[in-house]
């Protein structure tokens, strides 16, 4: 199955950590991707809510671009240029006048051959190699003592039928992701709530108060950390997060490519977690220590239990 | 047959529809009910149930001058009389293989299951099977058997079959 | 064939039956023949030349059979089957008849002018005989025979007609129609038409036009082939009586290959094994209904 | 030669608006055999009715044929009337110019074209019509009821006192139903037990009432007047002539922590049980699948463990090696009466059907539905009446009803309304408020629905005097939250969301039939609608009768309904069945067939497909009388009128009266003429 990387303009921006955590992540598991050469917009938000065609086309050009590479798949980890990559392609398998349309648009050969993976769809097949993975790490991980809230926001899990496989309302995939990596998945109840989305701008104040809503959720859930899979989300979660401290404790906000990273053993410099706004580091030294005590705990049982043993014979 | 209305450019098929009484003259009946406007072109018969739809009816309606003949009636398991449409679905797999191998072509014969509640699939078998006829044009061919004049037609047919025994070759010797 | 006399000697002079019913040699071949004299019994032939099925004889419709009293008849493989399809339909019971089997090496097509069973002149019902030694008769005389060589024409010809488009079909068979004259011999030969009346003799309502033009007879053979499917041995007894030469067997045979194919039924020589007509299975293949 | 009337009807204007119906009438004046040809505006009417007689007597007629509606609509109206002028009603026929002709058609000489040659047709087989003498045939004055809820029990009632025996059969161990499970009903307030038992006592001691309970149909077979029905009495490992209700077993049972179906999983049972204190009869059954007793013989254990019960019974009633009994019984008419059951919003779902993913498919403490609630608020309730948390027992200060949970949602795969629903959360405001004085009910809806009498004031008092909090507006999604649920909503009508936090949420799931309707309807060969209702003759002029001759439908088994629709169709069903055993005999449509015996080869193929098994062998003689064969002869008791017999007779001698061969020549030679 070969691949291509579609990075999007936010990975190659404000979500850098994202891009080089994808990267990072890939070498580890030996997942070849090469960036779409000449990648171009894919048109979100503004281009599709202005114009239907223009909004497919931009979307389109890349998926053209794709197949001229002769790749199986696209893998888009933003979430909103995946649900732009993956709505244009439902369209066009739909409708055969936009399908007979687009190669005159593109002035490039298109028949709609390529698919479409968002970043838990690519890691979902890898979860077992990634349980082998940390298997061999040391025993007690840092990430093995993090409890962790997968949130995943709108485009990961809508529309139906496009956006890959998962219960809309009521979805797990990440969990699986995380529960490989050895981290502890949290119950709560805000998995798929609004984020605030685009409105980050125009409407700050509702934004900043559905992400305290979701954080606060996370927290009494107990989780360590929240994990997602969009740089919006990251963005209107991590940043505006900080933009209000004092209504409340802070959680830090990790991407999920991060979590098995981290997992994997990679060191977090070079998964960017020092690039969050919400400061990742204090709660990376306080797992270590929960991983030494718990390993402690662990030898101490191990001993005693020996003794009693050795007692009885 | 009324005085045809007068002769319109398009072909107007004529269909003979044998259905029973309990699923599919009901679904029809609830397509009237449902106002839904259909083709004209079909003239139902109504039977108690597909068991008693006979052969016969199809190959005189042929011979009357149908273009095309529609048979249905209730799904299997719902059969007012338990099992009269699975007899009749067995007798239709052997007399469809018949038909077909005498000629008549498969498109001219129509079988569907439409039950008392599926008018809007009653009005789609009544329209998709005109069409269909329409597209075949008149079924003259049946009809205009009679007057086939045997004199000479027999014997002079070039139709080429392997291991035809050759019929002697003048004609009439056929002691 | 003196062992066949002497059956019909025993079974006449100690009173079993009443009347053999077999073949004796006639002027263009083996002819059947119904003895009812024990001296008379030396007449009785059998050899590959015998293609008649004698099973039309036990038909209860045919009185002057039945006044000579209790019958014994000379049955090959395949006119088992016939006899069982009677039987199977409540004609006669079982035990009103005795049937004397003969191995059967397979018979000719044309018992005038062929004697010998050759690659050329075999029939093409002996193809894949399944019966050479006739099962549940009375007696099984003569011995074991080889298979013959297959001929399988008939197959062919169905699958030549199969093969054109349905106007060619048509046309081949209005030609074919146009010659039938409704003689009704095919249905006086065949041992499976038992009516007392048949549907082509009513006129009230005349659903069989009786005209002989093509319509007519194309109706008429329609009616047959519909009301032999999954009951025709295959004897070809009726393709043999047709004075118009009309190829009837490929009808009856494409019926055959239909109830084959769609329930998985042969015209069997058991009265046991039920035929296809009233039985039906949930799962009959319907992909042709909308 | 044919003396036929044609009548055109207008039926106001819903054929004349599409069909020329005095140009139709007129077309067929001079047709062949045709004596009067006339249209009239409305041919049903008395006026049109008397038309039709005053035609028969002055043209003697032979025949009539009535081109307007379908012939389920009036073909019995105008066969009565023309019986009532002297004419036999079997040579009155319907044209059918409104359903399947004027209603699909533009009005166009296509259409009236179209209409001549319908009405032609009948006319052609009107002429070969014959004059037929109904059927009388035997009939058993006893009458099967299947289900022994509310309906069946009034169904059950009437019959016996119309002075017929009656066969009531009820699965559960008790007859009541639902119910009986119900603490008080709208919109009296009545407590559900005290107008019900009394009626279950009245059944049990009703001397022309059979009662099995714990028992199912095994088999159906006969006809009309004349079922041979098998019942399966499940063994209930109680001797019931011995047994005096004590519930010294039950005291004794050690296993008591079985969910109880009665109380919706909400209590406990023993394994030796009576669902309620008033079951009736009061003879408890063993469960054997949750007895230790038996779960020990099933994995072959030789010593048997336990039977405390059996030691615990002074009159040694308890009998573990009872086995199922198979009773036949001969009825003449059957009432179905199966009821209903709660549709659940939970991942496994049977097919068609899907969950509440919104809801977190209900895997949420304290989310509970409309019937658990009912029994937390009965006296005879796990709880004994007291409204609380099933979580801690901790009585819920506030308490969300959501209304149209899987009903009027095409979604889920139910579109239809479960009518009782309104009314019965209104009703679970009310107990709510009379039990918890401080507590606040909150109910959301899409729109109340209280056509009944007295409901709309009953739901009006819920809101204004038991401070009821109404919003209309669905809840998206529900979760935990902490100890108590978040519900979040939409108010429509204020234009805002409406999120609460609910220490209990009430869910009104949908009502659907029981998964045994469809093969109780291959059985009875009684048709049922795509979600498994069953299907009524016609659903406005005939719904409490079915397709089959002598099966008859009450309750909700039919379509949701209440209590009062309950009792009012099974005094409809009730009231039938009487109608039907008032004659010493049963009169049934002639529509039979007769085998011509002279040409019949005896080759019984007709009894092969005869699915009813109407054909008899008889002997045929010659003139010494000697038996020289046999032929078939059709019984017209048995015969329903398929006619696939007669389309699989090859010599064409058995006829189908009434769609004989020459009536259906004649309607192709009318049709097709060249």
């Amino acid at each position: 199955m070969s691949l291509a990387y579609y990075p999007g303009c936010s990975l190659h921006g404000t979500a850098r950590e994202f891009d080089e955590s994808m990267r990072a992540v890939a070498d580890a598991l030996g997942i070849e991707m090469t960036e779409i050469d000449d990648w171009s917009c894919c048109g979100a938000s503004s281009a599709h809510s202005s114009n239907h065609l223009l909004g497919v086309a931009l979307a389109a050009r890349n998926l053209a671009l794709a197949e001229a590479e002769g790749r199986d798949a696209v893998v888009a980890p933003c979430a909103a240029c995946f649900s732009r990559l993956a709505m244009a392609r439902q369209e066009v398998a739909e409708d055969e006048e936009l399908a007979a349309s687009l190669p005159g648009i593109l002035e490039r050969p298109f028949d709609n051959t390529v698919d479409v993976l968002n970043v838990v769809q690519l890691l979902l097949p890898y979860a077992e190699s990634i349980r082998e993975l940390v298997a061999d790490g040391p025993g007690f991980s840092a990430v093995g003592q993090m409890k962790v809230a997968s949130y995943y926001g709108c485009l990961l899990v809508r529309p139906v039928g496009v956006a890959g496989a998962d219960d809309t309302e009521v979805p797990t995939t990440m969990e699986q992701v995380a529960s490989a990596c050895g981290a502890q998945p949290v119950a709560w109840n805000m998995a798929v709530e609004c984020c605030g989305g685009s409105l980050s701008m125009s409407r700050t104040s509702s934004v900043v108060r559905l992400g305290r809503a979701i954080i606060d959720d996370a927290r009494r859930a107990g989780a360590d950390a929240i994990v997602v899979a969009c740089p919006m989300c990251h963005a209107n979660l991590d940043f505006r997060q900080v933009a209000r401290a004092e209504d409340g404790g802070t959680v830090p906000v990790i991407y999920l490519t991060q979590l098995v990273g981290l997992a994997l053993g990679i060191d977090a410099e070079k998964l960017g977690l020092n690039r969050h706004f919400v400061d990742t580091s204090p709660l990376l030294v306080e797992l270590a220590d929960r991983a030494t005590s718990a390993e402690a705990d662990a030898a101490a049982k191990a001993a005693a239990k020996a003794t009693r043993a050795g007692a009885v014979v | 047959m009324s005085e045809m209305t007068e002769p319109t450019t398009e072909f107007e098929p004529r269909i003979t529809a044998f259905v029973c009484n309990w699923c599919t003259y009901t679904g029809a009946d609830m397509a009237g009910t449902s106002r839904m406007q259909m083709a004209s072109n079909v003239r139902i018969i109504r039977l108690p149930c597909t068991g008693r739809i006979d052969a016969l009816f199809i190959i005189k309606a042929f011979e009357r001058g149908a273009d095309g003949v529609i048979v249905s009636g209730c799904h299997p398991a719902d059969c007012h009389y338990t099992a009269g449409n699975y007899h009749a679905r067995r007798r239709f797999i052997v007399f469809r293989e018949l038909l077909s191998f005498m000629g008549i072509s498969n498109e001219r014969v129509i079988f569907s299951w439409v039950s008392a509640g599926e008018g809007a699939k009653w009005r789609e078998v009544v329209n998709e099977t005109v069409e269909r006829v329409r597209a075949l044009g008149p079924f003259t061919a049946y009809h205009e058997l009679a007057s086939r004049q045997m004199v000479g037609g027999a014997y002079e047919t070039e139709v080429e079959l392997p291991d035809v025994r050759e019929a002697p070759a003048e004609a009439g010797g056929a002691s | 064939m003196t062992e066949l006399q002497d059956l019909a000697r025993k079974l006449l002079e100690d009173g079993t039956v009443a009347v053999v019913i077999g073949w004796e040699e006639g002027r263009r071949g083996p002819r059947p023949v119904s003895i009812t004299e024990p001296d008379d019994t030396e007449r009785l032939v059998f050899n590959a030349r015998c293609v008649h099925n004698l099973a039309t004889y036990l038909d209860p419709r045919r009185s002057q059979v039945r006044k000579l009293g209790k019958p014994a008849i000379v049955v090959k493989g395949c006119d088992t089957k016939a006899v069982a399809g009677l039987l199977r339909e409540a004609q006669f019971k079982r035990e009103d008849v005795v049937l004397i089997g003969m191995h059967c090496g397979g018979v000719v097509t044309d018992p005038a002018e062929q004697t010998e069973v050759t690659a050329e002149t075999v029939a093409p019902r002996c193809a894949g005989c399944d019966v050479r030694e006739p099962h549940r008769t009375d007696y099984v005389l003569g011995e074991a025979r080889v298979e013959p060589p297959q001929n399988t024409s008939i197959d062919e010809r169905v699958a030549a007609l199969d093969a054109m488009t349905a106007d060619e079909r048509f046309e081949y068979w209005a030609t074919q129609m146009e010659k039938c004259v409704r003689c009704y011999a095919c249905r006086q030969a065949c041992p499976l038409c038992v009516c007392d009346v048949c549907v082509a003799d009513k006129t009230v309502p005349q659903w069989i036009e009786r005209a002989p033009h093509a319509r007519g007879n194309m109706s008429w053979h329609l009616v047959r082939a519909m009301h032999l499917a999954g009951r025709c041995v295959g004897c070809g007894e009726c393709e043999r009586a047709c004075p118009m030469d009309i190829p009837l067997t490929l009808l009856n045979r494409k019926m055959q290959q239909v109830v084959a194919e769609s329930f998985e039924y042969h015209v069997s020589d058991d009265p046991e094994v039920v035929s296809p007509i009233g039985a039906f299975r949930d799962d009959d293949h319907e992909d042709f209904i909308l | 030669m044919a003396r036929i009337g044609v009548f055109v009807c207008h039926c106001g204007e819903n054929i004349s608006r599409t069909v020329d119906c005095s140009g139709v009438a007129k077309a067929l004046a001079d047709h062949p055999g045709v004596a009067v040809s006339m249209d009239y505006k409305y041919m049903c009417s008395d006026p049109g009715q008397n038309l039709v007689k005053q035609a028969i007597e002055e043209h003697a007629l032979t025949g009539v044929v009535v081109a307007a509606c379908s012939p389920h609509m009036h073909e019995k109206t105008f066969r009565r009337a023309a019986s009532q002028a002297g004419l036999n009603p079997f040579v009155v026929e319907m044209a059918n110019v409104r359903e399947q002709c004027s209603w699909v058609h533009e009005a166009g000489p296509a259409t009236d074209a179209k209409a001549i040659d319908i009405v032609r047709t009948i006319v052609e087989k009107v002429k070969n019509n014959a004059p037929l003498e109904t059927v009388r045939i035997p009939l058993t004055k006893r009458a099967l009821v299947i289900g022994g809820g509310i309906a069946g029990i009034q169904a059950a009632l009437d019959i016996a006192d119309g002075g017929a025996e009656v066969v009531l059969v009820e699965k559960e161990p008790s007859i009541g139903g639902h119910m009986s499970q119900l603490s008080e009903t709208f919109p009296t307030l009545d407590c559900s037990q005290c107008i019900l038992t009394p009626r279950m006592v009245e059944v049990y001691q009703h001397p022309r009432i059979t009662l099995y309970t714990h028992s199912e149909i095994e088999a159906v077979d006969g006809y009309i007047g004349n079922f041979h029905v098998t019942v399966r009495k499940k063994a209930r490992s109680v001797d019931e002539r011995l047994c005096t209700g004590c519930g010294d077993c039950q005291a004794a049972c050690p296993n008591r922590k079985i969910p109880s179906e009665f109380d919706a999983e909400l209590g406990t049972r023993p394994a030796i049980y009576v669902p309620f204190p008033q079951a009736v009869p009061n003879i408890p059954v063993l469960d054997r699948e949750n007895c230790t007793l038996f779960k020990g013989r099933a994995k072959g254990r030789e010593k048997d463990l336990c039977g405390k019960c059996k030691e615990a019974c002074l009159r040694s009633a308890i009998d573990y090696e009872q086995q199922d009994e198979l009773i036949d019984e001969k009825v003449g008419a059957i009432v179905i009466a199966t009821g209903f059951k709660l549709y659940t919003i939970g991942r496994e779902q049977p097919e068609g059907l899907s969950g509440y993913p919104e809801y977190n498919y209900g895997e949420i403490p304290d989310v509970i539905s409309g019937l658990q609630f009912e029994r937390l608020a009965s006296a005879s309730g796990p709880t004994g009446g007291r409204i609380v948390r099933p979580s801690d027992g901790t009585v819920p200060k506030r308490v969300v009803f959501l209304q149209c949970i899987g009903s009027r949602d095409p979604e889920k795969g139910i579109s239809y309304c479960s009518k009782i629903c309104c009314m019965y959360a209104a009703k679970h405001t009310m107990l709510y408020r009379h039990k918890v004085h401080d507590g606040q009910a909150t109910v959301f809806y899409m729109d109340i629905r209280t056509a009944g009498k007295g409901y709309e004031e009953f739901v009006r008092r819920a809101i204004e005097e038991d401070g009821a909090d109404y919003i209309r507006g669905r809840v998206s999604r529900m979760y935990r939250d902490g100890d108590t649920v978040k519900v979040v909503g939409y108010d429509t009508l204020a234009g805002e969301p409406a999120i609460l936090d609910a220490d209990m949420v009430v869910l009104c799931t949908a009502i659907r039939p029981h998964k045994g309707n469809k093969n109780l309807g291959r059985k009875l060969s009684v048709t049922y609608d795509q979600y498994g209702f069953i299907s009524s003759a016609h659903p406005k002029l005939r719904p409490v009768e079915t397709t089959t001759a002598g099966v008859f439908v009450a309750g909700a088994c039919m379509s949701p309904s209440d209590i009062p629709d309950s009792i009012a169709s099974a005094s409809a069903a009730a009231s039938k069945v009487l109608g039907m055993f008032s004659g010493d005999e049963l009169e049934r449509e002639p529509t039979v067939a007769i085998v011509n015996e002279r040409t019949c080869i005896g080759c019984f193929n007709c009894e092969k497909v005869c699915p009813y098994g109407a054909i008899e062998h008889i002997d045929v003689c010659n003139r010494d009388n000697e038996i020289c064969g046999h032929v078939a002869r059709v019984l017209p008791g048995v015969c329903q009128g398929c006619g696939t017999c007669v389309a699989t007779c090859p010599s064409k001698s058995v006829e189908l009266q009434g769609f004989t061969d020459e009536q259906i020549f004649a309607e192709i030679n009318a049709l097709l003429t060249w």
